[in-house]
């Protein structure tokens, strides 16, 4: 393929799942950006399947694409898919989920869920100055967000041995099984056995609302991402903090590293977003991207 | 004999819920039980439709859908619209569905796996469309009161699940369409001959399943405060597994509304309680797994050994059974 | 007041009913005859509304009836006893008798429908033999022949079809029937009685008509016809040589050796290499029971040549040379959605044809036309499934299933339910062959006729008890002891 | 006119192929080809054993985790013993799972439903308590050439599921085992009188099933290289699925294996064609579904014009049948 500035660009984006809401929001921003430098997308439903992902790559590689984006939901299953893309030529940018070693990737653009526990972690110590006792509620258990972002608490809460974790119950990123879950939890720990709940995902804000009107006060809440329904549970006082990573800036930026690839430009190896910390005190200024 | 004929499943969920409330000091609060009965009750409305569907012969992969769709559908009324408009919508998202399903499967004769499981695609396909896989904010006062309220105590939702129950329960034992649920279920063929409307009953059946899930999307609507299309997912699996569980054939013809009852609550008890003694997520599963064989054996048994009494066949020592069902 | 005109009915390529005309008067008991697969059980369905795309013309009274499903046909005031049961397992014996015709607008009560079941019951005089309350799914073909019939006259009935009604009836309950019929037709009750006892067609019928492949070749009044003119009309030329009935000789010789017995039961009984052993008795006097324990289907002490054996199942009982044929065809007979060769070579299959579990399919098919031949099973064609043959064919194909495995010892249970005269007397003539093969035979019937001409010994159970045994026995004298 | 009965499912597949290849210059690729059987073998290896089970009269929800284990199974010997052991550890796994899924529904008569689902939910729990839910890396380069590469340009993995396919349809059609499986999934009370050891013919039939959900599982490995306890959730509805395309019946008793593969190149044919058509993945699920319906309507109405050749029940035009299969 002979690069010509002219052509029209088609990029593919091997989407872990299209139907999660913040990886949607992504995507659209990702098509967008995408736009603007003249380029068209195609993006392929990977249903949170290794397998299935793997062959979307292939299917990506069959069409021609000119370029590859990967959001995986295994850092190793899509390898062996990437390094063919390596031999035929296509290059391959991972976007929101890092991969593994072995493959060859011009860029990985996104966060670190490793450090995303960790910003989840330092929230938490900061709202339990004297310590405590927590519950951590898990995503999709093996999923690798779930077993990341945990790892990177507790590299944090090592450090801070008053804060201890009391349970380790699992939501699988669901909204009813969350109130359920919180449910249990507070009827578990009564009033002043426990001082605050954390969970991995956005779905915290049901269980935080549940406890507000149940005048469980005593209990803190914090949750992972950070969509409209998290904004409103942290402007109503139920939802203590989240971390932020913010989809339209990865998905912005995994585009923006499409363009500058193909059209000859270097791109930096590795480009982590921010994950800001979003608490009562800046709700207001930053409004959510996604619901 | 007959009231003792499916004691089974409830010395059962007896017994788990004493063993629980032994190990666990807080299985046994007020609050706990309050819960366990708000928890369990979203996926036992989806179960009693489930169940009148399972009885007449099919069984329904999309309820997940059509619960995820009433809600989206609830939530967008509630924001532009509101008030009852909001439940209005909602159940009727679901009759259209159910009888989409019912239609399909009675007249244009598409077994019931393949409609129900095209179907739970195609609405899912246009929901995420429509949505852009985005949630919607809203739902009116009274949905939020029905799915989190108490009244004297007694989690409303549960009052709802109650109720919703009892009219199953009515319907399937003590009206015509109920009986001819069981008969159509039991002998398509034998009750067409009888001149049972065959075609009608299944495609009601339907209609009465699409509906209660659709009540159940509304629901969780008021429940989470919004309409998520990739809601509701394990709905059609679970829902079947409560039936299963409580007695329900899957060839049809066979269960009881009670046991359906005890059943949603004997999965929603081991749930709560395997929380409440801080099992791991991971055993957590495997628990439920065991639970639910060791049911399922006791309360064969248990039927076996009851005489004269047995649903289906009567199976003597070495004679063998169906697979399914 | 039922007339037929030109009625025809074809499946895909085949016309099983061609241009079938046919006048029932009130009040007249229509004999309707024929081979299996003559076409009498579909011109039965046609009128019950289970084909609506028949060609020609159906009236009722004089008016045309749409007979688009059987609430239609029942609307037109037409009753049905089916061939094949129209019974719901799972539903009670009192919700079969009132189903589709529950009393109430909406509501329903079981408690209502009994009460009305038990005066039906009254009414028809009819003995179910099974309290209202058991579940059809535990009741055996002979008392789901009688709910069948009690389900019929429940409505209010203008004409009334009978499909072989006594094909699984004693001899009294036959009689009951009949007053029944007679007191139907004096209420001006039109009928369509199909029957292959040519002697109680004979008896009961006022008109007569004969099938022969879907055509009607014969119509007069009954007493016109002699039982062998309605043979001969019923088989054309082709077949009249067989049906010459043989008579068994009543070879019973204490000899021969025993090469199955029941031991410690209160009905034990031995069965001779070379005999046909008769087992009568009344309904639900335990002749199943007998057979089930003689064949694994129930554990019991059994000896075999001699030996004491317990069969862990039919399995090891087929392995050993026993081989049963169950007396519900459809339910423990036949795979009704398989081809009638996958259900003849299925017990054979365990009897070694093949090698190291590899099946060669030329055997097999030599194997099933070659029974598909000597059972006269019609349509000829080894793949049609099972569930299409007409009711005496699929009779014909849990025969030839048993007959396949070439048993040491056959157990039949009512081997002729439903099969024409025609192919009785092959069906006996194939069991006196195996007997006479060396094999032992034991045969269960309540066609007393058919224990008569076939059997060397007889057997007469009552109340799960052997109440008498003998070899040579009169009519008479054997219903004399079954009723005793 | 045996061999015209069931062309519906292959002509549809045709008539789909044809239009994707009109419409998209890329989808007519040899890569794409290629790319299009590999990417269906492995459901298609485990819907071959999910055939066997249906037919037999059964079905199996725990191919998944089955799956799962088997890959995580092997990764594990893969890397600390290595070598062709991955393979014998992968498959003994599937086998000692079908077996215990075989002895529950046939011994203890636990129905499929509730066996299998809760058999998915004790080997999920073990697999993540002993991985600790963590993926493990690592396989043979056997495994990896079976699953990745190309002999003359076609799929090795196509040519495994070829294999497979091929044997299961002489087990089915040409071995007494095969013939028992159709016997007792259409009536398991006549084939048991019949001499037919049921037990054993079902306790064989969730062991092929469980070894081909083993060997997926190990090919999975072999394309991923990873063996992660969550995997391969989505096999069991899928395998069923296909199976129910195919004219499997849920019954039992039903069922032709080259159906079974028509059924999975026309999936996989149709999941392909939509990414290569740039189809919305919102719309793709709408879209399969509706061609299921489709294929489903156009092979039965192609099996009832065939005369006198109806499988099933001897289905009039106005006479109702199971709902299930
Ligand atoms: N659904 C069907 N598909 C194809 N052929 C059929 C079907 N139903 C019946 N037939 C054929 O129609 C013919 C007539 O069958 P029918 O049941 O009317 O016979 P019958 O006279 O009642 O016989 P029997 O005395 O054995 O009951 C038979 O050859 C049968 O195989
Ligand atoms: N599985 C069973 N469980 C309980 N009772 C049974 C069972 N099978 C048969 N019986 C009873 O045993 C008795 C003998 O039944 P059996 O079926 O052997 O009689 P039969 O002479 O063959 O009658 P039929 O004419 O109904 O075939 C009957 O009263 C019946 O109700
Ligand atoms: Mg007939
Ligand atoms: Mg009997």
């Amino acid at each position: 393929d002979v690069v010509d500035a002219d052509e029209n660009h088609t990029i593919g984006l091997a989407e872990a799942s299209t139907t999660i809401p913040f990886l949607a929001v992504m995507d659209d921003a990702f098509t967008a950006r995408a736009k603007e430098h003249g380029m068209k997308t195609v993006i392929l439903n990977g249903e949170l399947d290794n397998a299935k992902q793997a062959a979307n790559i292939e299917t990506l590689i069959a069409k021609q694409v000119d370029l590859i984006v990967v959001v995986s939901s295994n850092p190793t299953a899509v390898i062996p898919a990437i390094k063919h893309a390596n031999r035929v030529g296509i290059p391959v940018i991972a976007l929101n989920a890092k991969l593994d070693e072995g493959a060859e990737l011009v860029s990985y653009v996104g966060c670190s869920d490793y450090q995303y526990g960790q910003g989840e972690a330092k929230l938490l110590v900061e709202a339990l100055p004297n310590g405590g006792d927590v519950a951590i509620v898990l995503g999709p258990p093996g999923d690798s967000p779930t077993v990341q972002r945990l790892a990177g608490m507790k590299s944090v809460l090592a450090s801070h041995p008053g804060i201890r974790i009391v349970a380790t119950p699992s939501d699988g990123f669901d909204n009813s099984r969350n109130l359920a879950v919180t449910q249990d939890l507070l009827s578990k720990y009564p009033r002043g056995t426990i001082d605050a709940i954390v969970a991995e995902g956005p779905q915290m804000y049901v269980g935080a609302e549940y406890a507000r009107k149940n005048g469980r006060d005593d209990v803190v809440f914090i949750a992972g991402d950070y969509s409209k329904q998290v904004e409103a549970a942290i402007k109503s006082g139920a939802l203590y903090g989240t971390v932020d990573q913010s989809p339209v800036l990865q998905g912005q930026r995994a585009a923006d590293f499409a363009w500058r690839k193909l059209t000859g430009k270097d791109v930096p190896k590795e480009s982590l977003i921010p994950l800001p910390a979003i608490t009562r005190a800046n709700v207001a200024a930053n409004p959510a991207e996604w619901g | 004999m007959t009231r003792l004929r499916r004691l089974g499943l409830w010395l059962v969920l007896a017994t788990v819920t004493l063993l629980l409330a032994i190990a666990s000091p807080t299985f046994r609060t007020v609050l706990n039980a309050q819960n366990v009965l708000e928890q369990t009750s979203l996926l036992g409305i989806v179960a009693c439709g489930m169940a009148v569907m399972m009885i007449s012969g099919g069984f329904d992969l999309s309820v997940g859908a059509v619960g995820a769709s009433a809600s989206v559908v609830g939530a967008i009324v509630a924001a532009h619209v509101g008030g009852p408009l909001t439940l209005v919508a909602g159940l009727l998202v679901g009759l259209a569905l159910g009888f989409a399903n019912g239609y399909l499967i009675a007249k244009v004769r598409i077994n019931a796996f393949v409609a129900t499981f095209a179907m739970s695609n195609i609405v899912s396909g246009v929901l995420f469309t429509v949505t852009d896989a985005q949630s919607h904010v809203g739902a009116p006062a009274l949905l939020t009161t029905a799915a989190t309220g108490r009244v004297l105590g007694v989690p409303t939702l549960f009052l709802v699940f109650v109720a919703v129950l009892a009219a199953t329960w009515f319907v399937l034992t003590r009206t015509k369409f109920g009986h001819y649920v069981y008969s159509v279920g039991g002998n398509a063929e034998a009750s067409h001959l009888s001149g049972v409307p065959v075609q009608r009953v299944q495609i009601f059946a339907f209609a009465t399943g699409g509906v209660l899930a659709g009540a159940a999307g509304l629901l969780l609507l008021g429940q989470t405060q919004v309409g998520q299309p990739s809601a509701a997912q394990a709905w059609p699996l679970n829902a079947i597994a409560i039936c299963v569980v409580g007695g329900v054939a899957l060839t049809g013809g066979v269960g009881r509304i009670e046991d359906v009852f005890a059943a949603t609550l004997l999965l929603g008890v081991i749930a709560n309680g395997l929380n409440q003694l801080n099992v791991s997520p991971y055993w957590q599963p495997a628990i439920t797994g065991l639970v639910i064989l060791v049911a399922v054996v006791l309360d064969q048994y248990n039927r076996r050994r009851t005489p004269g009494r047995r649903a289906g066949n009567p199976a003597e020592p070495s004679r063998p059974t169906a697979l399914v069902g | 007041m039922l007339v037929l005109d030109d009625v025809s009915k074809r499946f895909g390529g085949t016309t099983v009913l061609d241009h079938v005309t046919l006048r029932v008067r009130a009040g007249e008991v229509h004999g309707l005859v024929g081979q299996n697969g003559a076409g009498k059980s579909t011109l039965v369905k046609i009128l019950s509304g289970l084909y609506p795309d028949h060609e020609g013309r159906i009236t009722v009274d004089g008016r045309v009836a749409a007979l688009s499903d059987p609430r239609a046909s029942r609307a037109e005031g037409i009753g049905v006893i089916h061939q094949e049961f129209s019974l719901v397992p799972q539903l009670t014996v009192a919700e079969n008798l009132l189903l589709g015709r529950e009393p109430g607008r909406w509501g329903y009560r079981q408690r209502r429908t009994e009460a009305r079941a038990r005066t039906l019951l009254e009414s028809v005089e009819v003995e179910i033999g099974a309290p209202l309350t058991a579940r059809v799914a535990e009741l055996g073909p002979a008392v789901r022949q009688r709910i069948e019939i009690v389900k019929a006259l429940a409505a209010d009935v203008r004409v009334l079809l009978l499909d072989e009604p006594t094909a699984r009836l004693s001899e009294a309950e036959r009689r009951s029937l009949f007053a029944v019929v007679r007191s139907l037709a004096d209420r001006g009750v039109g009928m369509i009685f199909i029957s292959h006892f040519l002697d109680e067609v004979r008896e009961v019928t006022d008109q007569l008509t004969v099938l022969r492949n879907g055509r009607v070749v014969a119509s007069a009044p009954t007493a016109a016809l002699s039982v062998g003119q309605i043979t001969a009309l019923m088989v054309g030329d082709e077949l009249r040589e067989t049906l010459t009935a043989e008579r068994a000789a009543h070879r019973a010789d204490d000899a021969r050796p025993v090469v199955l017995a029941l031991r410690g039961t209160a009905a034990d009984v031995e069965l001779r290499a070379g005999e046909i052993t008769a087992v009568a008795g009344l309904v639900g006097s335990g002749r199943t029971r007998l057979c089930r324990a003689l064949s694994g289907a129930a554990p019991a002490r059994l000896e075999l040549r001699g030996r004491p054996t317990r069969f862990a199942g039919p399995r090891a009982a087929v392995a050993a040379g026993v081989v049963h044929i169950p007396e519900d065809r459809r339910h423990q007979g036949l795979c009704l959605s398989h081809s009638v060769m996958r259900n003849l070579a299925l017990t054979a299959l365990s009897r070694g044809l093949g090698r190291w579990g590899v099946v060669r399919r030329r055997p097999v098919r030599r194997l099933a036309r070659g029974l598909v031949a000597d059972l006269r099973i019609s349509p000829a064609d080894i793949d049609a499934p099972a569930g299409t043959l007409s009711g005496g064919n699929q009779q014909k194909v849990v025969l030839g299933k048993a007959l396949a495995a070439a048993p040491d010892v056959l157990i039949v249970d009512q081997p002729t339910a439903g099969v024409d005269v025609g192919t009785k007397a092959q069906i006996h003539h194939l069991l006196r062959e195996r007997a006479d093969a060396g094999a032992a035979v034991l045969v269960v019937s309540d066609d007393i006729d058919e224990l008569l001409a076939l059997s060397d010994r007889f057997h007469v159970l009552t109340r799960g008890v052997l109440s008498w045994s003998g070899t040579r026995v009169s009519r008479e004298e054997l219903l004399a002891h079954i009723s005793a």
